[in-house]
């Protein structure tokens, strides 16, 4: 009967599916046989019992004993079920304790998705396989629905409130995130991509970041230089807490006029500020620290991707 | 029918008075002002069956809409996105407010509740007729807000969509809101009318089985409605000052808007349902010419129904963000449900079982209910489980699911019982072979259009989208072609109803052999209902030849 | 199951009561016609109960979720004036079920006396509520988006997200004032007192309407049924502020 | 056989007023009660009994009402049907609360109650469309804070 369960359900993207496939498949074939309790009967009385003129019909009133019958039967069935249903239930909602996890932020009409190392990506989610993923969610607008099929996971987005899903890949490939949650005009467009990597290529999407910066430097959008996405690090990665851009002093030197003149040093030397001298401080401050200033940067080694760093440089060089 | 005729003592068939209920005054005025139950129905009736159009129409367009993934009929896009959104929030308001919870109770319920009970009329005649104003206030409000260019939220109106999104949002949960109050004070005038104005000699177990449908219905009328009537203000109130209750913006919890919501309709399904399987009970043991099996558990089981379904409206929100221990309460009280409603169905078989079956298209449509009904109820158990459910909900599995226990079910209900009465309420008798043709593709229709969604559903297809990835299209398309067989099938039923309107009046008072007291007057009615108080004498639903029963 | 004979005794009833003005043809006897309009009227005030009784679960709900500012904005409601009004409509009550005793009994001026003193006690009611309310329009205990009073001890979001987690994350977060709860409370308020207050309103017509008929001396012993259901009316409104008065004037 | 009807039979339209219930006396004495119960309540409401103000405030209040519902409104002496009724309308509210709290209650275990307002600086608009790029970095921190 698998021809069956594929008719009807979405291909199985984890060991969970299974399990709901095999209930469904289960409530399925009780279906049918409880249909077909009924629906037979009806159409054989229908013909067996057929209008004949002058027949008197007997007078059943009741009968207790089959009617308290099929009342606890049925009782005793749904009991069952709603077991069965609890079981897979709490596999659905208690989510394990190493589960990496995976921010998500809907919005009208896109997904963001932040990983734990503060990559993003839009409408585009990237898990490892055979590793369970949780994914904590919230709502910038109104409420969404975080709905994988393949997966057989679906839990509400809630604005103002985190809600909490989550699943074990086992299926290398593509899988389609909608959302199923009515969220107005765009509703039916709200896709977005779970890719499931092996180790290799997670840890490469990783490495990179996520997928977002690749606007910022394949040149398609003016607004999108890797000037931006290096304003972008500035602001989110507490580079602004030490560092102005407008030429005021802070606990680090200003980022405003440096790229291309020589600043001095505490060692008394001087250096010249550019791309190599840049790398090196951000991955080893303390090696040189610019006159009056404490070496209390810390090191953003393992923090900034290649192309994070690459945008900083930029960013550097556009505050002339 | 002779033979028929001579195994019942209440068949009355007296020469026809030449004066009843259509006829005894004439005028704009005297049906603007009636207080006759009769009248009053009879113009619900009109009012639901335009809004059954009106809706109707709608689903139409959605399905056409849905034909391709494109949504273009000859060359033209037919709605966008945003058309598409308010046509099946208007889909769905005009046939759940306007359509299927005024349908059988309001209409055939007004017409046929107290000639059932031998009474003159109901307990509040001028509270009926100020319901039924009630009601045309609020479609008025309904429409003005469509002509304004209608509101996208979905029938539901979850927050905070509803609060945050343009259109007339406020004028049509006012309209929805007035719609209630007339739903409730129907609801109290059937529990006053039961209560108060049985026939001599009617006890409560000797009220036929479509009263306690009735009863039942008009108890979740009175008690839950109130709550939809106060939601609907906080969401006027939330929408225009921000009071700070559903919109997380400004402090407010958009599930407790959910839970506020389903209190009442969750108990508003059972408002649908449960006057068709009144409606069903009536029919079956009529058509079988035999007494009804188990009278008192299927009367038990319409009380418990409604009782039941105050306590289990949280399955709706499953994965909507309410607390583990909330799901997993309500999902094992879900379960309740399943029980009388198994009950009702398997002492509906029990009637037919050594039954004299007459198939006539009543009777027909009662069994379409039956197995229609059975598909609807089983596959809510795939619902109600929690772990099936998470997978299905908010899919077209659901809207398959309540679109087989809302049309399949209620509906089908509706228009047997509407052939049932229709002598009765018109004195003519409709033309038997192509009421067969319209049941006939009512069926083939309908299991066309909504066993398709099933599978789109659990396939992953969610419900309340425009666009949709093209592995569904067959199946879109295939349920596009049902509907179309449903609106044929709707429109031929319509046109020999209403042709039977031009024949002089031809239906004898009792043309099914009927046992219940609406039978024993003149088709149609005579103002005051009966000549003489009528007494009841034998229990209903009783078909043994009268020397026996002596 | 019945016999015939009771029926024909119930026809004889209606033959003897037809003569009765108020007496709709629908009813068989007058009782069965009071007894059915008393149903109705018991069904109309559970609406009522289940309509207040939203209002009682957003509130329930909501001071659930803003316990702290709930409590703070209680204190602004003032506990004499509500204590007062407690003590103006239990006397109204009390004038009313006087009033119905008196109708039954026919005595038409003492259903007068009575009805009036309890519309007297309505509009007492009502004075006090007008103070009660200008008093927080005055001060900016509006409801809703109109809130602006700026006294309050607490920025309200930020207190309530001290969870451990948040705990390290509110430092950097600037204090945004939020008026949530308090807002919250004074929508809540005005929402129930309003609704009440309407009842009151709609409850002082109609009082004057049946005290208008009961002037004209259209009760007696075999007729009161419109003062026995207004009765039943004032008193839920009655029994509404019972609850009322503790959840918003005595929490403190 | 209905009830209503025998009734109607052995007492006539009158038989309603024939019967002799409370009684001036008896109303007076339930107002005192009312009047020395709302003393107790707003006496009661001046100690701190932490949660218990609400408990007694409410239980207090409930017996106030039942007065008014039994005597003020005839249902001690009623038929019964309208006692039901009234019962079933707060048994209802009573439903509704019960669950409502249910899920209230039980909410946090699960999902941490968090309503920092990381919306405000998030609004639509702020943010460039098609890219959810968080520009407030106060709100960038806090969230990166709630998250773990």
């Amino acid at each position: 009967m698998e021809w069956l369960r594929r008719l009807m359900m979405p291909a199985q993207g984890s060991e969970f599916a299974k399990e709901i496939d095999n209930m469904y498949m289960g409530l399925f074939w009780l279906s049918v046989v409880l249909f077909l309790m009924i629906a037979i009967p009806t159409v054989y009385f229908a013909w067996r019992y057929r209008y004949r003129p002058g027949r008197v019909t007997p007078h059943n009133t009741h009968n207790t004993t089959l009617e308290i019958t099929w009342t606890v039967l049925p009782l005793l069935l749904c009991v069952a079920i709603f077991f069965w249903g609890l079981k897979g239930w709490m596999e659905y909602a208690v989510a394990p304790g190493e589960a990496m996890e995976v921010q998500i932020t809907a919005k009208k009409w896109l997904w963001q998705f932040e990983y734990p190392d503060g990559s993003r990506t839009i409408n585009d989610l990237h898990v490892p396989i055979n590793k369970p993923v949780k994914f904590i969610m919230t709502s910038e607008d109104v409420i969404h629905d975080f709905f994988v099929p393949d997966m057989r996971v679906k839990h509400d987005i809630i604005p103002g409130r985190y809600t909490e899903v989550w699943f074990n890949p086992t299926v290398h490939g593509q899988h389609v995130i909608t959302c199923a949650e009515y969220c107005g005009k765009g509703h039916s467009d709200m896709h977005a991509v779970l890719t499931v990597d092996n180790d290799a290529e997670f840890a490469k999407f990783l490495e990179t970041g996520g997928t977002e910066w690749e606007d910022y430097f394949n040149g398609k959008d003016p607004k999108k230089t890797p000037a931006d996405w290096g304003k972008v690090q500035y602001e989110t990665k507490g580079c602004n807490s030490c560092h102005t851009i407008d030429g005021s002093k802070s606990k680090g030197p200003t980022w405003k006029g440096i790229y291309g003149h020589m600043v001095e040093l505490n060692n008394g030397t001087s250096v010249l500020v550019d791309d190599d001298y840049l790398r090196e401080s951000m991955l080893y401050p303390n090696a040189k620290v610019v006159k009056g200033f404490e070496p209390i940067m810390p090191t953003f080694q393992g923090l900034l991707k290649e192309n994070q760093i690459k945008g900083l440089q930029a960013f550097i060089k556009s505050l002339q | 029918m002779d033979q028929a005729i001579k195994t019942t003592p209440r068949i009355g068939d007296r020469p026809r008075p030449r004066k009843n209920y259509l006829n005894e005054t004439r005028g704009f005025k005297s049906w603007a002002f009636t207080l006759d139950h009769k009248r009053i129905g009879i113009m619900y009736l009109i009012g639901v069956l335009f809004s059954f159009l009106l809706g109707g129409i709608f689903a139409l367009l959605v399905r056409l809409t849905l034909l391709s993934p494109t949504h273009k009929i000859f060359g033209q896009v037919l709605l966008t996105a945003e058309q598409y959104n308010r046509v099946f929030t208007l889909h769905g308001a005009i046939m759940v407010f306007l359509f299927i919870i005024p349908a059988i109770p309001a209409s055939l319920g007004n017409f046929v509740l107290p000639l059932m009970l031998g009474a003159k009329d109901v307990a509040f005649p001028r509270l009926n007729l100020f319901s039924f104003y009630l009601w045309l206030t609020g479609a008025l409000m309904a429409l003005t807000a469509m002509v304004f260019g209608a509101v996208d939220t979905g029938w539901t109106f979850y927050t905070p969509y509803s609060t945050t999104t343009d259109g007339p949002v406020t004028l049509m949960t006012a309209a929805v809101f007035v719609l209630g109050f007339s739903s409730i004070f129907t609801g109290l005038n059937f529990i006053a009318t039961v209560h108060k104005l049985r026939a001599p000699g009617m006890g409560w177990f000797d009220l036929p089985l479509f009263i306690w449908g009735i009863y039942s219905t008009a108890v979740i009328q009175v008690l839950a409605t109130p709550v939809l009537g106060i939601t609907l203000v906080l969401l006027m109130l939330e929408r225009s000052f921000g009071i700070g209750i559903f919109d997380p913006r400004i402090g407010g919890d958009p599930v407790l808007f959910q839970h506020f919501f389903w209190f009442y309709s969750h108990p508003a399904v059972y408002i649908m349902i449960l006057p068709g399987m009144a409606i069903i009970s009536e029919l079956i043991p009529t058509f079988s010419q035999k007494t009804i099996f188990g009278y008192r558990a299927i009367a038990y089981s319409s009380v418990s129904l409604a009782l039941v379904s105050f306590i289990v409206w949280g399955h709706h929100m499953f994965v909507a963000g309410q607390s583990q221990l909330a799901t997993v309460v309500f999902s094992a009280l879900t379960f309740l449900v399943a029980i009388p409603s198994g009950v009702k169905v398997f002492n509906w078989l029990g009637t037919m079982y050594q039954g004299n079956i007459k198939l006539d298209t009543p009777m027909l449509y009662a069994m379409s209910f039956l197995v229609l009904f059975a598909i609807g109820g089983l596959t809510g158990i795939f619902l109600g489980t929690l772990a099936t459910d998470v997978h299905l909900t908010d899919t077209y599995f659901v809207v398959a699911h309540f679109h087989y226990v809302m049309m399949g079910s209620t509906v089908t209900a509706f228009i047997g019982g509407l052939h049932y009465w229709w002598p009765k309420m018109t004195g003519r008798m409709y033309s038997e072979k192509w009421g067969r043709v319209g049941c006939l593709l009512w069926n083939v229709g309908f299991n066309m259009t909504f066993l398709t969604q099933f599978f789109l559903g659990s396939k992953g297809m969610p419900r309340r989208y425009y666009n949709y990835l093209d592995q569904f299209q067959p199946l879109h398309a295939f349920s596009t072609v049902g509907s179309w067989i449903i609106g044929l099938g709707l429109f031929i039923t319509a046109a020999y109803l209403l042709a039977s309107l031009r024949k002089p009046a031809d239906a004898p008072d009792n043309p099914w052999n009927g046992t219940t007291l609406e039978w024993q007057t003149s088709s149609p009615p005579i103002t005051h209902n009966f000549e003489e108080q009528p007494v009841l004498e034998r229990e209903p639903y009783d078909y043994r030849p009268v020397v026996a029963a002596r | 199951m019945s016999t015939t004979s009771v029926d024909l005794h119930a026809h004889g009833h209606e033959a003897e009561h037809a003569h009765d003005p108020h007496h709709q043809h629908h009813f068989t006897t007058m009782e069965q016609q009071f007894d059915t309009s008393k149903i109705g009227m018991w069904l109309f005030l559970v609406t009522e109960v289940l309509l207040f009784g939203g209002l009682f679960v957003g509130f329930g709900m909501m001071q659930a979720r803003y316990p702290r500012e709930f409590v703070e904005a209680h204190t602004h409601l003032v506990r004499w004036q509500g204590a007062l009004n407690t003590v103006v409509l239990l006397i109204s009550s009390y004038t009313m079920v006087l009033a119905v005793n008196a109708a039954k009994k026919g005595i038409k001026s003492k259903q007068v006396l009575f009805l009036a003193l309890t519309i007297v006690c309505a509009c007492i009611f009502l004075v006090v509520k007008y103070f009660e309310y200008s008093h927080k329009f005055e001060e900016g205990w509006l409801p809703a988006k109109y809130y602006s009073y700026k006294g309050d001890s607490l920025p309200a979001c930020m207190e309530k997200s001290a969870g451990p987690e948040a705990a390290a994350a509110a430092p950097t977060t600037p204090p945004a004032p939020c008026t949530n709860g308090y807002a919250t409370f004074f929508s809540f308020y005005f929402m129930m007192t309003g609704l009440h207050g309407i009842h009151i309103l709609v409850g002082i017509i109609i009082l004057t309407w049946v005290l208008i008929r009961a002037n004209r001396g259209e009760f007696s012993s075999s007729y009161y049924t419109p003062v026995d259901l207004v009765g039943l009316y004032w008193h839920l409104v009655d029994m509404i502020w019972i609850y009322l008065f503790p959840l918003y004037y005595l929490i403190q | 056989m209905s009830t209503q009807t025998q009734t109607a039979t052995t007492h006539g339209a009158n038989a309603h007023a024939k019967h002799e219930h409370g009684g001036t006396a008896l109303y007076t004495k339930i107002l005192i009660a009312l009047l020395i119960l709302t003393a107790i309540t707003v006496f009661a409401a001046g100690f701190d009994f932490g949660q218990g103000n609400v408990v007694i405030a409410l239980v207090i209040a409930t017996i106030k009402a039942s007065l008014v519902g039994l005597f003020f409104m005839h249902l001690v002496w009623d038929k019964p049907v309208n006692a039901v009724i009234a019962m079933a309308g707060f048994l209802f509210l009573g439903i509704f609360i019960m669950f409502c709290l249910l899920d209230f209650n039980t909410r946090n275990n699960f999902i941490p109650q968090n309503m920092t307002p990381t919306l405000v600086p998030l609004a639509p608009g702020t943010a460039p469309a098609g890219n959810v790029i968080r520009t407030n970095p106060a709100a960038g921190q806090a969230e990166g804070g709630e998250k773990k």
